[in-house]
């Protein structure tokens, strides 16, 4: 559970999102972007989003995970440095919502995480789209977790 | 100096900061100059027309919203067109100017929002928050109408599902005044700075010539002096009634892509403030309504320009083909006439200027939706939602120390 | 081994790493929060650039497969140590501490390219093409604003000034000398000459700290963070505290060689917090009402009006204006 | 005072008996060569310490004395090391070179030491014709060493002759000039260097200003600096990594910094208009080599265009007229050889594993040839001055030497030269060490023996040392050089501190992550860095007009002059007994001038 | 110019060539042969300014492979659709990549969902399909997507 390490605080306090949507329709994307702006701010809790990959503590997943994007995104993943946790936004992220019968999706953002990291840790955000605020909710929830 | 040797071929996406969803790019280029540029749209794959045969007529306006994130009014509206043409009715006045509010109050927060996208893309990160920050209220004046942000579930084969909550209206009015000043300040600052007209003026030019030879639509062509409008040439809801104009510039460049747009949000607050003004009493819907054989086309100006969609009919109440044109389908495309030769710097900022919506692109037809059902609460549930969501807003303004879990 | 002791007081405590870190930190957490106020939020805790620097060093370093692993690794630590090496002798020579004429001007302008250079080395060594892009559009940046630099720079070294019938210049590039010569003479800013060199350095220093509209090399939204694209952890901890010294230095830097160095009573204290908190702010506010402009118009806009103005102040400080 | 003869006559002398060593016998050449390399070396330590002359007369004619005389002081001492230790890396490098690659390592050794000879003789001299004897030795061994290397190097060397020979010819006209007007003044010894120095020239009256300007011109074509450079960058082409590294490379540079050094500080004092005009010459050379350099795709033609820009901070330092400023050509063009051999040596060791120097086919070396790419990042860093490394130590005094001069000018082009050769060798490493390794060159590994990687390693711990502890070489060489004989250190004071301790935190390194890219598809080849200094005007159409060869002395002199050019080439004719016939000849001519007068 | 004038146009350029049927003013379905669509389609571009192919469909019909281009007049509300049928087991139609740009990617889509082979398209890479999809038609009535993924061993479990 949460850490109370130096480390630990720094990393609730200072976490780094990088967004990666894996072809959903774009409204969580939005959503998500949303959370930065005046509004919601999220910089006032030290998130920032970040350009790559290498710079994140969290991934925020949207959209169901397509054949193709499954490889990419499991090379995201294990760009990442340790600690790292995802953050599945939306019901389609979470479990493929109605894209579930579709032939071109690959399956849950979960599982295939779990494919080359069976220990990945994962707070899911479901709605369609979730509000900026239930996104900023589940990812401090997240962050309880690292 | 264009030695074939030297080229390199850089990839953006399928996950870049650029795109908000997965396609891949793949510029070749001299240095900083593209030469090739090619683009791989499987990433997003996930639509199946093929499943629209199984949903009913109803149900599939719903599910068409979750085609794209911001043209969700978009894509249903045209679908019942599509069918209202195989029909050939004609809806009830109160729903075609209800279809017309949704639509418009969508042109303007999609609009407001690849303002902002440009200048992120161009590190301008202040018009970033701004106009997202204009956005906002938008968003709010139509979750007051709908009940949802952006997902309204309102249209409906023959009219649309739901009234729409007179009492808002006020609150409407009054962020439409305010977001027209708004708008003609960031018009003001935008046509002013020498800066942003030298960053954008004159780049990713599409000539009129090729914007017809790609059949680009919307701002992309009327940008490129194409005056081409969905809702002039072929009004459909309550456009024909409207007093409003079409917007064109002739520079075909990023320029005047964005003037288009900032242009046309201020013509959308005109629209909605006749429609506000003038929605007649009446019928919303059609009723239950019984799809014989056939086939139908519909048209709609989305904010990114022409959608078009095909419906052909079997006689049972589900669709045997529904065939979805978004307009990013033939924007996009145009890349290949305006990115040719420009900075790679460049390429970005055209690539976006055609506000391309790559889910749009690669649509697909969706079927049950989890939280469809949702979407079909009573205002008294609308309204719980927005006091917890202004709840947890407050709680979470006020506690910025994360370590106040609110689970 | 006094003046050993003496110098890693002075080069790791105060006024180098220790206090330009937490000086740097300040001023970035400053940075972000007028941006904040700038677009209308709230932003970012104080604390904030602190814990993001400390979160950065717990995580783990994942060092690309294609890289040149040594050299990944170390050159962020080169352009920390350069960076801070610059920021203590900044320091050294704008608070008049007491060790004689430590800092020279050549010698800073060098370090601070260095932590330039090591980035854009880095990059080159991870690998990624994207690294790569970063690279080479940091280096043209370079190319492109350290020769106004030099020459708005040299402006202080070689201003004639009259004091009591005596024509004289600093004619030293060493800091200690300068601030010395501004004591005697008044500040370089005081002639029209210094205006026009500190106004082609503070946007030359702008560049140097990748600020928009001259952050091309880390232009997330078009080769996704660039140079920086493959560092994660410790390294790329160091990079941002870099970033942090650079920002801690430069200010300082300019107002030292252009506006005279600290009086040590509490007016001059305050002063000079005053002037390097404008400069600051300047960079904050050009960084927030710009677009980032293509790679060319930058080196164009560097080598075409900034140089021409920088000459002509040079043109001007030898005829004693 | 004998002992003097000794860095002559050892390499001379096992050079000579080296030509005479059948063409198969590999092992006894190269030892002969590493040999007298070494006895250049040890003769040269032997003497370091005498300070004194000897002499010999050679010609008594009439009043007139010609001595075959020799003389050692602070410069002259170090100077003859330094060039012994130049000669002992390039006979260990072309050692292992020749081991390999087979050949006629017979002729190149004793070449090699012939030309260390020269050098020595040419250091040591203390008689103008001493000195010019020894100067042509060198200028014939670089030549002779120049064709030998592959069937297309008659052209590349033809035009080294051509344009050194025009210096060469200057020299001798200079002078026989200076003979006449010292002769003419009643001096017994017209030509007694030592006599020169105690009673220097000024550059008042007309013949000191023409002899100053002629001595210029010869080492200006010595060390290659423009407009004199272009046979540099040819013969770079077609000649040997080693032979690079050794004569234009470096022995050269000693060479003719030497002489500008001798006759603006020992011999002449230059006005404030010539002092400027070598300035000028200087930036020039500085500028334009690096720009030209900066656009190269072939990595040895980078590194001459290079070795052409620096010479320009060491006329620089010089022209300042200033200490502080001579200090820092002297120690430049020391530092100069080491970190240009350094490169040039890496650079033929890149070449002989991979086949090739196109930066476009490279990439990728650096994690299967640590040790050339280590070596080569040193050099590189140094040449492009970053502290702590010797480069920047020697450019910072040159730097001092501007402000002390009061030079702007001169002084932000020598910085802005700085940050380009800077840029240039970001390019380099980028495209030979780093970025994605093309597939043909995966299976290139770093062979070679002990012999270059030592001789590479050596040079670069001398980078990095002589940069580090700058002071000493500068309190015991480079001060008494130009007669500073104590505290040449005290200039470093202002950059004194500069090595701090470098203090961080432990990483924690881990492998992980996956290869996204397709790199043989997505490699970024370094020579793409800069096109966008060739898209901007005037930058680009310098480059244009220095790529089209009408920029350089040779071809301009081949197509205006064409008649007299026509019969100097023909003179040129490549034959070694055509040019001993000229030498001679020419020997004939000013002895019969002056049994004349 | 509404859909009955261009009607009266067509039948007096192709003839019987082409099967006009008018649905209303403003929407116009003509079928064609589908070696005639080119000839067709430079003619409704060059008698018609302003014309542009707006999209095309493909329907798997019993009798074969549905081909419909729909072309649309920017100023004016007409809808003209061309319709063509090809033979299945293989059916191909000539491309109207070279005539107008906005044919690409749309040809390029039916190519990979109900493999339709156009004549003389300049790139006949797959568009929307990842390479694991390479032999699947899923637009086709005989395409199970159970099935498919059973094949690919997809299929999510939950």
């Amino acid at each position: 559970m949460a850490s109370t390490s130096l480390f630990g605080r720094a990393l609730r306090r200072s976490p780094w999102v990088f967004h990666l949507g894996t072809s959903g329709c774009n409204n969580c994307d939005i959503e998500i972007a949303d959370c930065l702006t005046p509004r919601f701010d999220v910089e006032r809790f030290g998130v920032r989003l970040v350009g790559s990959p290498r710079h994140a503590d969290v991934l925020l997943i949207s959209g169901p995970v397509s054949i193709a994007c499954r490889k990419p995104l499991q090379e995201a993943w294990l760009e990442m440095p340790r600690p790292r946790a995802a953050l599945m936004v939306g019901v389609c992220a979470c479990s493929m919502g109605g894209y579930r019968d579709a032939y071109s999706v690959a399956g849950p953002a979960d599982k295939v995480i779990r494919e080359v990291d069976p220990d990945a840790r994962f707070v899911y955000v479901p709605g369609c789209p979730p509000k900026p605020e239930t996104i900023i909710a589940g990812l401090i929830k997240l962050l309880g977790e690292l | 100096m264009s030695d074939p040797s030297s080229r390199h071929v850089v990839q953006i996406g399928p996950f870049h900061p650029l795109l908000e969803e997965p396609v891949g790019f793949s510029l070749t280029v001299e240095g900083e100059r593209v030469v090739a540029i090619d683009a791989r749209m499987d990433y997003i794959h996930k639509g199946l027309e093929r499943l629209a045969q199984e949903r009913t007529y109803d149900m599939v306006p719903i599910l068409l919203e979750r085609i794209c994130g911001i043209c969700s009014v978009t894509h249903s509206v045209c679908f019942c067109n599509a069918v209202e043409d195989l029909l050939g009715v004609e809806i009830p006045p109160r729903a075609a100017y209800i279809r017309t509010i949704i639509g418009e109050l969508e042109r303007l927060h999609s609009h407001l929002l690849w303002v902002g996208l440009a200048g992120h893309f161009i590190g301008y990160n202040t018009v970033f928050m701004w106009a997202w920050k204009y956005r906002e209220p938008v968003c709010d004046a139509f979750e007051m109408l709908t009940g949802h942000r952006q997902n309204s579930a309102l249209p409906l084969v023959g009219g649309v599902r739901r009234d729409l909550p007179v009492e808002y209206f006020p609150v409407v009015r009054k962020t439409l005044d305010e977001l027209e000043g708004q708008t003609e300040r960031l018009t003001a600052a935008v046509l002013d700075d020498p800066v942003l007209a030298a960053r954008l003026k004159g780049v990713g030019v599409l000539s009129a010539e090729a914007a017809l030879d790609y059949g680009v639509v919307g701002p992309t062509a009327r940008a490129s002096g194409l005056a081409t409008d969905v809702r002039r040439d072929e009004p459909y809801a309550a456009y024909a009634e409207l007093d409003w104009k079409v917007v064109t510039q002739d520079g075909g460049d990023v320029f005047s892509k964005a003037v288009v747009r900032l242009l046309e949000i201020l013509e959308s607050i005109r629209i909605l403030r006749q429609c506000l003004d003038r929605l007649p009493a009446g019928a919303i819907n059609l009723g239950t309504l019984h799809v014989p054989r056939g086939e139908g086309i519909g048209r709609y100006e989305a904010p990114r320009g022409e959608d078009i969609h095909y419906v052909r009919s079997n006689g049972t109440n589900m669709p045997e083909r529904l065939k979805v044109r978004a307009p990013s389908y033939v924007n996009i495309p145009s890349f290949r006439s305006s990115c040719l030769g420009a900075p790679m710097a460049d390429v970005m900022i055209t690539l976006a200027a055609c506000d391309p919506c790559y889910s749009c692109t690669e649509r697909s037809l969706v079927l049950r939706d989890a939280a469809g059902a949702r979407l079909l609460a009573t205002p008294g549930l609308i309204e719980a939602s927005r006091q917890k969501t202004f709840e947890l807003a407050r709680a979470l303004g006020h506690a910025p120390d994360l370590e106040l879990d609110p689970a | 081994m006094d003046r050993l002791g003496e110098w890693l007081f002075f080069y790791l405590v105060f006024p180098g790493a220790t206090f330009a870190v937490a000086l740097g930190l300040a001023m970035s957490w400053l940075d972000r929060k007028v941006t904040a106020l700038v677009q209308w939020r709230t932003g970012p805790a104080p604390g904030q650039p602190f814990w993001d620097v400390v979160k950065l060093l717990g995580k783990e370093v994942v060092v690309p497969e294609q890289s040149w692993a040594a050299g990944f690794l170390a050159l962020p630590f080169v352009g920390f140590a350069a960076a801070t090496l610059a920021g203590t002798l900044t320091w050294h020579a704008a608070l008049g501490l007491p060790g004689g004429a430590l800092g020279d001007l050549v010698l800073v302008l060098y370090l601070l390219a260095v932590p330039s250079l090591a980035l854009i080395l880095g990059a080159a060594a991870s690998g990624s093409p994207l690294g790569a892009v970063g690279s080479s559009r940091d280096m043209k940046l370079v190319l492109g604003y350290e020769l106004p630099l030099v020459i708005a720079l040299l402006v202080a070294v070689f201003q004639r000034r009259t004091v009591d019938g005596q024509v004289m210049a600093a004619a030293t590039s060493s800091l200690e000398g300068l601030v010395r010569f501004q004591d005697a003479a008044g500040a370089v800013l005081y002639r029209p000459s210094g205006v026009l060199a500190l106004l082609v350095a503070v946007v030359c220093c702008h560049a140097k700290l990748g600020f928009v509209p001259f952050d091309q090399a880390e232009a997330d939204t078009e080769i996704a963070e660039g140079a920086l694209i493959e560092y994660s952890g410790p390294p790329l901890a160091l990079l941002k505290l870099t970033q942090a010294v650079q920002l801690a230095t430069l200010p300082v830097l300019l107002v030292t060689v252009f506006w005279g160095g600290v009086e040590t009573t509490p007016v001059g204290l305050a002063a000079f917090a005053a002037k390097v908190l404008l400069v600051l702010v300047t960079f904050v506010l050009v960084k927030n009402t710009n677009p980032r402009v293509r790679i060319d118009q930058a080196l164009r806009f560097f080598w075409g009006p900034v140089t021409g103005i920088a000459v002509v102040a040079l043109v001007l400080a030898r005829m004693g204006w | 005072m004998r002992l003097l003869l000794l860095p002559i006559l050892v390499p001379a002398a096992l050079g000579l008996l080296g030509l005479f060593v059948p063409g198969r016998r590999h092992g006894t050449s190269s030892t002969l060569g590493v040999l007298g390399a070494f006895g250049l070396l040890a003769s040269g330590l032997a003497i370091l310490d005498l300070r004194g002359g000897f002499s010999r007369p050679w010609l008594t004619l009439g009043p007139i004395d010609i001595d075959f005389a020799l003389r050692i002081d602070g410069f002259s001492s170090w100077a003859v090391v330094f060039v012994g230790l130049l000669t002992v890396v390039a006979a260990l490098y072309s050692a292992g070179w020749w081991r390999e690659r087979g050949g006629a390592p017979g002729r190149h050794a004793a070449l090699v030491l012939l030309a260390g000879a020269g050098g020595a003789a040419t250091l040591l001299a203390d008689d103008l014709l001493t000195l010019i004897f020894g100067w042509e030795i060198v200028t014939l061994a670089l030549f002779l060493l120049a064709v030998s290397g592959r069937d297309d190097a008659g052209a590349g060397a033809a035009k080294a002759y051509t344009l050194l020979g025009v210096g060469d010819l200057a020299l001798i006209v200079g002078g026989v000039l200076l003979g006449i007007e010292r002769a003419a003044a009643g001096v017994a010894h017209p030509w007694s260097l030592s006599g020169l120095a105690d009673d220097p020239l000024p550059t008042a009256g007309g013949a000191p200003t023409a002899v100053y300007v002629l001595f210029l011109l010869a080492a200006m074509a010595k060390a290659g600096a423009m407009p004199m450079h272009s046979w540099i960058p040819t013969l770079s082409t077609t000649t040997h990594a080693s032979v690079m590294a050794y004569l234009p490379g470096s022995l050269d540079k000693v060479l003719g910094v030497y002489l500008l050094v001798r006759a603006s500080v020992d011999w002449f004092l230059p006005s404030a208009g010539l002092r400027l005009v070598v300035m000028a010459i200087g930036v020039v050379t500085i500028l334009c080599g690096v720009v030209m350099a900066l656009v190269q795709h072939d990595l040895r033609r980078l590194l001459s265009f290079h070795a052409v820009s620096q010479v320009g901070y060491m006329l620089l330092g010089i022209g300042t007229g200033t200490v502080v400023g001579a200090m820092g050509a002297v120690f430049h063009m020391a530092n100069h050889a080491l970190y240009k051999s350094c490169l040039f040596l890496g650079a033929g060791t890149v070449e002989r594993e991979t086949g090739t120097l196109e930066l476009d086919r490279l990439g990728g070396l650096g994690r299967t040839m640590p040790v050339t790419f280590g070596c080569m990042l040193v050099a590189a860093l140094s040449i492009s001055g970053i502290p702590p490394l010797n480069g920047f130590a020697s450019k910072w005094l040159i730097y001092q030497g501007c402000v002390a001069a009061g030079e702007p000018v001169m002084l932000i082009a020598a910085l802005f030269g700085s940050v380009l050769t800077l840029a240039s060798f970001v390019k380099v490493l980028h495209s030979v060490f780093w970025g994605a390794r093309p597939a043909r060159h995966d299976a290139v590994r770093e062979q070679g023996g002990i012999g270059i990687p030592a001789a590479m390693l050596a040079l670069a711990a001398l980078c990095v040392g002589l940069g580090v502890f700058a002071a000493w070489p500068l309190e015991r060489f480079v001060g008494p050089a130009i007669g500073v004989e104590s505290g040449g250190a005290a200039v470093l004071d202002g950059s004194r501190s500069t090595w701090g301790p470098v203090h961080g935190l432990a990483a924690r390194p881990a492998l992980d992550g996956g290869e996204v890219f397709d790199r043989e598809l997505h490699r970024f080849p370094g020579t793409e860095f800069y096109r966008t200094v060739r898209e901007v005007r005037g930058l680009g159409w310098a480059i244009e007009l220095g790529e089209s060869g009408r920029l350089d002395v040779h071809e301009i002199f081949r197509r205006a002059g064409a008649p007299a050019v026509d019969l100097l080439r023909r003179l040129h004719s490549g034959l070694l007994q055509d040019y001993v016939a000229w030498c001679l000849l020419g020997t004939a001519a000013v002895l019969a001038f002056l049994l004349w007068s | 110019m509404d859909a009955t004038a261009i009607e009266s146009r067509l039948r007096e350029e192709f003839g019987a060539r082409v099967g006009v049927a008018v649905r209303s003013a403003k929407r116009l379905y003509a079928s064609v042969d589908a070696a005639d669509l080119p000839e067709v389609v430079r003619w409704l571009r060059a008698s018609l300014p302003g014309c542009r192919l707006a999209t095309s469909t493909g329907i798997d019909l019993r009798e074969g492979i549905g081909l419909y281009h729909h072309f649309v007049v920017n100023g004016s509300p007409l809808v003209i659709t061309l319709k063509a049928l090809l033979a299945k087991p293989e059916p191909h139609a000539p491309t109207l990549a070279t005539e107008t740009a906005a044919a690409d990617w749309i040809e390029r889509e039916i190519h990979d969902l109900l493999g339709v082979r156009f004549d003389g398209h300049p790139d006949e890479r797959r568009l929307l399909k990842d390479a694991s999809m390479a032999g699947e038609l899923p637009l086709r009535r005989d395409f199970d997507p159970v099935q498919f993924k059973e094949r690919i061993g997809e299929r999510p479990e939950f």
